[in-house]
C-alpha cells in the first residue's frame, strides 16, 4: 500500500488491532457486576499518570466535570489527553499542570466565550505539548475505527491541509477511484470520562437527546468511568432497552453523581452556569488567578457536595434547571 | 438415529454445546441448537453468560424460544436493543468469546462449507451462503460447531470456504489477515466433539458419545481423524439438563 | 495501492463517491413535504425495471411486504436483489420472476423453517443469477461505508475465504501493521423498501427495538420507500427526537400500510405468521404451486387490505398480536 | 466600527449571510453569527432552510439562542437528535449544502488558517484549531465565510492551512482527494462580499458594503484582490430584516 502522504504527528492511542483484541479478552469482564464506586475509587483506580484521557459531550455540553476535578484533585500527571472540543474540561486539567499532551481537534477556547488563557498560556510556554492535530470528524472516526477493532477508517477530510501534515493520518490512492484518500488511525483513549443522565448499577446507559461521539468513543476507550445524574434500575433499563447506549460490559465503573457536568449543560437538566465559567476565564488570566481559582474550587473542597455549595448550593442549580426548560425567567 | 438412551440425539449435543460456555463470557448465537444450548448454559453453570445476537440483541431475559436471529424474543428485556453494526464491530473488536456456527460440509482444518454443493456455476444443491457465518468464524475468539455428520459432510477438503477455519494449517488464518487466536475451537457432531490440535490444526477427536464406537465415525468420515490420547466418553444429559431442557422448548420444536 | 488478493464477484451498486455526491445534490430534496402516497404510487414511481433494491429489516423480522406484493404485483422485471438475510421477500420475488441477479450474504433459505424451494429452484437452473457473494456484516459495512460518503470500508472477515473470491472486496496490505486487510466496497441500493413502526407524513421515522443495517441502509440507498403501521403528528416526532432513526430528507414516499410486514413480524406489535410461510413452502415445492399461490395472494387480490382479509383478516391479525405479546394463549 | 449608519456592522454581516441561503437547502452552521444567519433566513425567504449542528442536532425549531454547537438548544423539537457520525457522514455524502466558517486568517485561495499563529512549534498566538472547520470546509458544496479582515488576516498564503480552500488553484482540490465541485463560495467581512472566480479559483470582491471604499478594502488586505466586472454595493438591511434579528438576539449576544 503506497503511502502517497504521511503526516507528522504523533499516533496517540493506536494498538494493533490484534494486541487490543487481546487486551479486551483478557481486561474487560462480561460479568454484571456492581460497579458503583465513588469518583475518588474510580479516578485512583482507572486513571494512571500517564495515561491518555478522552472526555465525553462537546464543547460544555455533557461532560463530567466530577471527574475532571478529581483528576485534579489527586494530581494525576503526565496524561496526554484529546482535544475533541475539550473546553472547560481540557482548560482545567491542563491549567493544574495534569496534561503533558494533547491531540488538538478543538482545544485552548470556549467557543463563543472566547480563548482560554490558561491552556493558552500553558501551550505557548511549551509547558503543554501540542502532540498532533485532527478535526472533529477525524476523532469521531478514529472512535469509530477503533470501535469496530479496525487498525484505520477512511476519510475525505483533511487532504490538502497542514491539518493533515500534524496529524498521524496517511493518503493513500483508493484502490477503486484512484483518487487520493485519508487514512484515519484509530484511536483507542485509556480512559473515556463520560457523563449520563442515568444508568443501572451494572453501566447500561441511557442518554438524552444527540449522542455526539459517546457511542463510538464508550466504545473506543479501553476503560470506561461512568458518571452518572441517576442511578436507575436493571428493570427500567430492560424495559426499554432500545435506550441503551453504552452496554454494561463496556463501563468498568458507575458514579452517581447529581449535577456531575457543572458549570456545563446537561441536556433536559440543567443550562451552563455561564456566571462561573466567566469567572474562571476571569480569573485564570494569570497563573495566580488560576491556581487560587483551583484551590477554591477543587483542592479546597472536601467532595463534589461542598463544590456544588460553593458554586450557590440548590437556589444556584434550581436557577440553572430553569433556564434549561426555558422558563420565562431565562436570562443569564 | 436409535440411540436406544432415554434422550434423543438432539438433547446430547444441546447439553455438550452448553457445557462448553463459560459463565461470565459472551456468545454469538444463532436460532435452533445454540440458542438452546446457550439458555441451558445460563440456567446450570453459566448464569453469567451474556448472550449476544448478530441483528442487534444485547443480553436479553429470553422469554420463549425465538424462530430468528431478529425475532423480538433476542432483545426481550434486553440490556440493549442495538444495531448488526454494533455487535459486528463488538465482535471484530474482540468481545465475543464463543460463536456458533452450523455446516453443510467441514474439512480436516475446520472450514466450512453453507454456499454450495456441485460446481459453484451449475450448483447442485445451492444453500444460503455465509450469512453471519463468516463474521463469526473470523472475529469470535472460539467457535464451535454443530452438525450432522456423514460422509459427505466430514470431507477431506470443503468443496467451497464459506467460513474459514484453519485454511492450510498453522499460521495460515493469521497470514491471511484474520484476528489472531481465533478459529473453530469445537465440532460437536451426533457421533462425538471434536477439536484441534494446537500444532497442527487439524481436527482430532476428543469425546465419542455414550454408545457410539470409533469406527461409526470412521465410517461416518470422508477424512483420516485422529483421536486424542485421552479419549473420553461424552456425558449423557442429567436429568437437571433434561428438565431445563423440556422448559426451554416444551414442544419440541428443535429437540426432535 | 497494491491490491494482495480481489474478488471476483461484480461490484454491485457501487459508485464513484464524487458521482453520489452529485447525485445527492441534485435528487435528495432537503425540502419538508407531504410524503404520503399508495404503495402503488411509490413503486411505479421509485422502482424501475432493472433497479438494484434492498429489503429492511432481518430475516422475516420487520420487513416491507406490502412492498414486496406491490412490485410483483406490478410485475417489475431484471432487478438486482441485496440478499442480505433476504428470506420470505426474496424468495417471493424470485419465485415470481423479478429477479435476475442476486448478491448473497443469505438467500435461498427461510432461517429454521428450511430452505426455500422457489427460490433454489430458480437459482438452481440458472434463471436467477448469483452475482457476488458477501457475509452479513460484509453487506452491512458496504452500506456503512456508503452511508459516510467512501468508496470504502476495510474489515477482518472474509479474508482466507472463498466467499472473498466470490466477492467484490479486495484485499490490500494495511499501512500501520503491514497484515493483509480486506477493503469492503460501498454498496449503494438504488431503492431500499423500510417497514417502520411509525413516521410522520414528511418520513421522520422512528423504531422499536434493534435497528438490524436498516440506520445504515437508508442513508446509503438512493431511494427510501418508507412503508409505516402508523403514520403520526410532527408534534409527535419532535417530542422525542432522540427516537428518529430516519430523518425526512432521505425518504422518498410515505406509505402508512398497517400490518405491512405481515406475514413477517413486527416487533412489540405482531409475530409471524407461520401457517401462512408453511403453506408458501409447502406449495412452491413445484412451479404451478408457487404461481397459483401468488395468484391467490398477490394478483388476485385488489390490493393489501384484501389480502389481510384472504390471510385471515381482524381474527388472524388479533391472534398474531396475542403471540407477539406473550399471552398465554401462545403455541402456534 | 462606526458607520454612521443606523445598523451595527454585524447585523449588515447577518443579513447578507442569510441572503445566501437558498430555501430547502440545508446548511452545517455553528454557533454566534452563522445560527443568526440560518436562523433569520428561515424567517424570511428560505422557511425550508434544513439546519443541521455537527454534534447531531438536525432540524431544530430553536427557541433562544444557543450558546454551543452542542447546546440542547440545537437540537429542540428537532426531526433527530442524532450524533456528529451520523451528520458527519451525511455530511462527506454530499447532503449539505451550505456550511459557515469562521477564520483568524484567509488566503488568496480561500485556506483559512485557525490552528497558529506564528511558527507552528514556538506559536505567538496558539488557536483553537480545526475543530469542525476542516470538516465542513471539506465536505459542504458550499462554504461560507464570515471573518473580520484586516492586514494580518487578509493575506497572500496563509501560515497554516487549517480547512482546505482552492488550495493552490484550480483543479488542487480534486487532486487532493476532496470531493468534487466543493469549497469556498463566499467571504463576508465588515467591508465587503467576495466570490471565487471559477476560472482562477482567486478570491474576487463581488459587492462593497454601503459607505465602503475600494480603497478600504485594499488597506485591509495584505494580498491584491480584484474586483469583479459588476462590483455591486451590499443591500443594507430592511427594517424586516432587522426586527426579526432583534427577535432572534434580544440582548445583543451577538449582535454588538
Amino acid at each position: 500500500m503506497e503511502i502517497l502522504e504521511e503526516g507528522v504527528g504523533e499516533l496517540i492511542g493506536w494498538h494493533d488491532p490484534d494486541e487490543n483484541r487481546g487486551w479486551v479478552q483478557r481486561n474487560k469482564s462480561r460479568e454484571l457486576r456492581d460497579k458503583r464506586m465513588t469518583i475518588g475509587e474510580a479516578v485512583s483506580t482507572f486513571v494512571h499518570d500517564g495515561d491518555f484521557i478522552a472526555s465525553g459531550g462537546f464543547g460544555h455540553v455533557r461532560v463530567s466535570m466530577v471527574g475532571v476535578y478529581e483528576i485534579i484533585r489527586q494530581g494525576r500527571q503526565g496524561l496526554t489527553m484529546a482535544g475533541k472540543t475539550a473546553v472547560h474540561d481540557a482548560d482545567l486539567l491542563i491549567a493544574a499542570g495534569c496534561v503533558e499532551r494533547i491531540e488538538v481537534a478543538y482545544a485552548f477556547g470556549h467557543e463563543l466565550r472566547g480563548l482560554s488563557p490558561a491552556s493558552r498560556r500553558m501551550v505557548e510556554s511549551g509547558q503543554c505539548k501540542v502532540a498532533a492535530e485532527i478535526s472533529n470528524a477525524g476523532y469521531q472516526w478514529r472512535f469509530l475505527a477503533a470501535m469496530m477493532g479496525l487498525p484505520f477508517i477512511p476519510s475525505r477530510n483533511l487532504l490538502g491541509s497542514d491539518t493533515l501534515k500534524h496529524s498521524s493520518a496517511r493518503v493513500v490512492a483508493d484502490p477503486w477511484t484512484g483518487k487520493p484518500i485519508c487514512l484515519l488511525p484509530a484511536c483507542y483513549p485509556d480512559v473515556a470520562l463520560i457523563h449520563v443522565p442515568r444508568c443501572d448499577k451494572y453501566g447500561d446507559a441511557q442518554m438524552d437527546g444527540i449522542l455526539i461521539e459517546d457511542f463510538e468513543l464508550a466504545r473506543a476507550a479501553r476503560r470506561v468511568i461512568l458518571t452518572t445524574e441517576e442511578i436507575i434500575s436493571e428493570e427500567r433499563i430492560r424495559s426499554e432497552p432500545w435506550r441503551t447506549v453504552i452496554p454494561y460490559f463496556l463501563v468498568d465503573a458507575v458514579v452517581e453523581a447529581p449535577y456531575g457536568s457543572h458549570p456545563c449543560q446537561m441536556p433536559y437538566r440543567y443550562y451552563f452556569d455561564e456566571e462561573h465559567i466567566r469567572s474562571w476565564l476571569q480569573r485564570s488570566k494569570t497563573v495566580e488567578g488560576a491556581e487560587a481559582f483551583l484551590l477554591e474550587y477543587v483542592h479546597g473542597v472536601e467532595d463534589f457536595a461542598a463544590y456544588l455549595e460553593k458554586v450557590g448550593g440548590s437556589k444556584k442549580l434550581h436557577e440553572l434547571k430553569l433556564v434549561e426548560e426555558l422558563h420565562p425567567a431565562e436570562g443569564v | 438415529m436409535e440411540t436406544g438412551l432415554d434422550y434423543s440425539p438432539t438433547v446430547l449435543l444441546a447439553c455438550i454445546a452448553a457445557r462448553l460456555l463459560e459463565d461470565k463470557k459472551s456468545v454469538f448465537v444463532g436460532t435452533g441448537l445454540p440458542m438452546i444450548a446457550a439458555m441451558l448454559a445460563q440456567r446450570t453453570h453459566a448464569p453469567g453468560l451474556l448472550i449476544i445476537f448478530e441483528a442487534g440483541g444485547i443480553g436479553p431475559r429470553i422469554p420463549v424460544l425465538p424462530i430468528s436471529v431478529g425475532d423480538s424474543r433476542t432483545f426481550y428485556q434486553a440490556n440493549a436493543a442495538s444495531s448488526m453494526h454494533d455487535v459486528m464491530s463488538l465482535s471484530q473488536a474482540g468481545y465475543l468469546d464463543y460463536g456458533f456456527l452450523g455446516a453443510a460440509q467441514i474439512d480436516r482444518y475446520g472450514n466450512i462449507n453453507t454456499t454450495v454443493i456441485g460446481p459453484y456455476h451449475a450448483p447442485v444443491v445451492r444453500l444460503p451462503g455465509s450469512g453471519g457465518a463468516n463474521d463469526l468464524g473470523s472475529f469470535c475468539h472460539r467457535t464451535i460447531v454443530i452438525m450432522r455428520q456423514d460422509q459427505r459432510k466430514f470431507v477431506e477438503r470443503v468443496e467451497y470456504v464459506t467460513t474459514p477455519g484453519y485454511l492450510s494449517g498453522p499460521g495460515a488464518r493469521e497470514r491471511a489477515g484474520l484476528p489472531a487466536g481465533s478459529g473453530p475451537y469445537r465440532v460437536i457432531t451426533q457421533l462425538g466433539v471434536y477439536g484441534f490440535d494446537e500444532a497442527t490444526r487439524q481436527i482430532e477427536l476428543l469425546s465419542l458419545h455414550p454408545g457410539v464406537t470409533l469406527q461409526q465415525v470412521q465410517e461416518a468420515s470422508a477424512m483420516d481423524i485422529r483421536s486424542a490420547g485421552d479419549l473420553a466418553t461424552s456425558a449423557p444429559p442429567t436429568a437437571e439438563e433434561m428438565a431445563i431442557l423440556k422448559e426451554i422448548d416444551p414442544t419440541g420444536l428443535i429437540l426432535e
